[in-house]
């Protein structure tokens, strides 16, 4: 489908339902569609949250918004360690933290928007992070078997979006934001500026309008 | 089959198209329903050679050699096209971010299974992006004559060619009437063209449920 | 590393050795490597080969010129048909035929540039192509677990290059050419347009040149 | 460990690295290599949240927030840079085409094996590239003090702390010595800041052959 651009930050996050899983894009901020976050802390009561983001913010920016508010039940991320209150969090029993090394974690939520049942990667194999995972010896290599990461909704920023919803990003506040938007029921794109339909080089969209439902602008 | 046939099967089928949604059509009666959509249509056209976007056939000055479609034809982007890869396209198909295909058949079952590939005993050497589509559109829509030139019915207890994919379809249209399955079960929902229930039971072989709704046509 | 754009169409595809596999990009002719294809076809005596590629060219023209020579073995493609010649080669057992669902091959290629030991997908579950792969129910949906598709030798065609080897592909020329530009030993990429570093905008390159080894202009 | 060291080991690290290569630079010692290589180098450095052209740090009017590498801090983009999603950036390094990967280790063994992200009892919640680097680069080169803050050896026989991955490194440089992995075995093959084979052997309890090259330093 096409995307809506009509609604707002508040409305959109308004989807959001206690109990859902959230992704969330960026590398620390960078990235981050951090005017949604806002509306999700301050305009969403949705709690018991699972959170799919490579960070869970940092103290008191961005998810670590969220995270104060005590409406992040589980996080799903290759680097807790960024933000000391989700490593804290985690001690005090009050977050469920599943780590996931970052290409695996990338590669994941790539096969949840594409269709594909799970993969065979190298990556892990023989450490902690294997526990408990299908493993399997491919070509003489051991490889373990990983499930593709999907999500009720997907939050991710773009510094460009037409009217359609389609999507560009720049320099390295692209990182898992493409993917993010693949891989959720509702996807919910921030954009810096909204541009007439056409004004993007179709050979430059990153991210194509089918893949996103909601465009709301930053703030 | 006459080219009214094939227009008048397009034309129902495009009817079935909401606002908006993402298409993928396939080859022969499929390719006739942009027609049918008008200019201000908003639904937008999805070729898995790598477009989103696929606007009509070019007029004479307009040829691009690099600009064709799944059935290797030229054709032109609309504003707001996007173009990708081949791995990037059939993720968006395999994944379910593309609403609709439509494409023909040879055989469809009661059950949904789908044959639009292969015949037994000829070469079976070219699959294109048949089976990603019929598995991965979150809604598969057949249009074909109900029955084959030779006369036998298409939609059959159980197809006897090589299967694309098993309990794919959702939707068949032919030049009689259109089939739906609900909950699994094939429904006669519409007559077209005059036609009887009995003309229709004569050419179909899978059980159905006669359950006519208000027709679109006409 | 970064490509090298100093030798010529034949050089380059003098690297091509008797029994190796070889990818060839392009969707029929649209995006095919017809320079390095004529070179391939003039200028090396390489046979015995594998072609992974969406077809087998047309009759006469693109690797429909390589297949009346007798030179290739052994076929992976989705689409035979559109090339006659190569059927019938098939049906005198001069050609071994290897189909695959056009999405699984695209992605296999992709696993094999991208280190993937293998992934299940639900396309071709239950049909004859299905048949000798391991079959899985995933969620309830049974799928079959696919092989990475990879090469000794990649050629790919693309718009742009610059002299990194940085690729930039032209509308529906794109198709496979980036994916098999990531899965062969060696990647030997025909450019419409050679430019100087810096001209492309680093957004929208499609394919970073650590993927390129070789860079030749179309002729 | 003082500045000196940690700049005498990427000294010596930067030597690694050939005309062309594509190189990942870890947090800490790796760092500092690109003062070493010089200005003209055809290194090209990559970083894994999706940039393949990194250049120097920024001076203070070209600060941009949407250019950071894989430590968060702020960077430049050379010409010739090319941006991509993150899934793309690990099908590069997985795929086995970044070249090099430098980073630093708490512990490698004889074996190639390397501790490089977690120290058991303490929280184990950060991972981050670390293995999907040591799995995918086609050399592993680690730059680390022969010995750890408290002076226990850090090349050992076997690593105390969970693996990032089995077998992968290729090179360890510390302060003392390059230690090289040839058909699978562990060789000291270069001596630096005129340490003798004597102050190797006392702070590495993996077994290793001597095998001295000329040295490339001093």
């Amino acid at each position: 489908m096409t995307a809506s651009t009509a609604i707002s930050a508040e409305e959109a996050v308004g989807r959001i339902r206690t109990g859902d899983t959230v992704m969330v894009g960026g590398f620390g901020l960078v990235g981050a569609p951090l005017t949604l976050i806002d509306a999700l802390v301050e305009a969403s009561d949705a709690t018991d949250l699972t959170i799919v983001s490579n960070n869970i913010g940092e103290p008191g920016r961005g998810l670590g918004k969220l995270l104060r508010q005590g409406r992040i039940r589980r996080g799903i991320s290759s680097y807790f360690t960024s933000n000391p209150e989700a490593v804290a969090a985690v001690n005090a029993g009050e977050l469920d933290a599943r780590l996931v090394p970052q290409g695996t974690f990338a590669e994941a939520i790539r096969a949840g928007g594409a269709g594909i049942g799970g993969f065979f990667t190298p990556v892990g194999a023989g450490t902690l992070l294997a526990e408990g995972k299908e493993e399997r010896v491919i070509d003489g290599i051991p490889h373990v078997l990983e499930e593709p990461i999907r999500a009720d909704v997907s939050l991710v920023y773009a510094a460009r979006a037409d009217e359609l919803g389609n999507l560009w990003y720049r320099r390295t506040a692209r990182n898992f934001n493409p993917l993010m938007a693949t891989a959720a029921s509702l996807t919910i794109a921030e954009a810096g500026e909204i541009v007439p339909v056409g004004d993007l080089e179709p050979e430059s969209v990153v991210t194509p309008h089918l893949y996103v439902d909601i465009v709301v602008a930053s703030r | 089959m006459t080219d009214g046939v094939k227009a008048r099967i397009a034309a129902r089928a495009a009817l079935e198209l909401r606002p908006g949604e993402v298409v993928n059509l396939g080859i022969g009666i499929p390719n006739l329903i942009p027609g049918f959509l008008g200019p201000e249509t908003s639904v937008v056209l999805h070729t898995e050679n790598g477009l989103l976007g696929v606007g009509p056939r070019p007029g004479d000055g307009e040829l691009d050699p690099d600009l064709i479609d799944a059935a290797k034809q030229p054709i032109t982007a609309l504003p707001g096209a996007a173009y990708f890869d081949s791995a990037t396209s059939f993720a968006m198909i395999r994944g379910g971010h593309v609403d609709v295909a439509v494409l023909g058949a040879l055989e469809v079952s009661g059950d949904g299974d789908i044959a639009n590939w292969a015949v037994p005993g000829k070469d079976v050497l070219g699959v294109g992006g048949a089976m990603d589509l019929v598995v991965g559109a979150r809604r598969v829509i057949v249009t074909m004559t109900s029955t084959s030139s030779r006369g036998e019915p298409k939609v059959v207890e159980r197809c006897t060619y090589p299967l694309t994919a098993a309990g794919a379809v959702d939707v068949v249209v032919t030049e009689l009437s259109v089939f739906r399955r609900i909950d699994g079960v094939l429904h006669l929902t519409e007559l077209l063209d005059a036609a009887t229930v009995e003309d229709v039971a004569v050419v179909t072989t899978a059980p159905f449920v006669v359950a006519l709704e208000e027709s679109h046509v006409g």
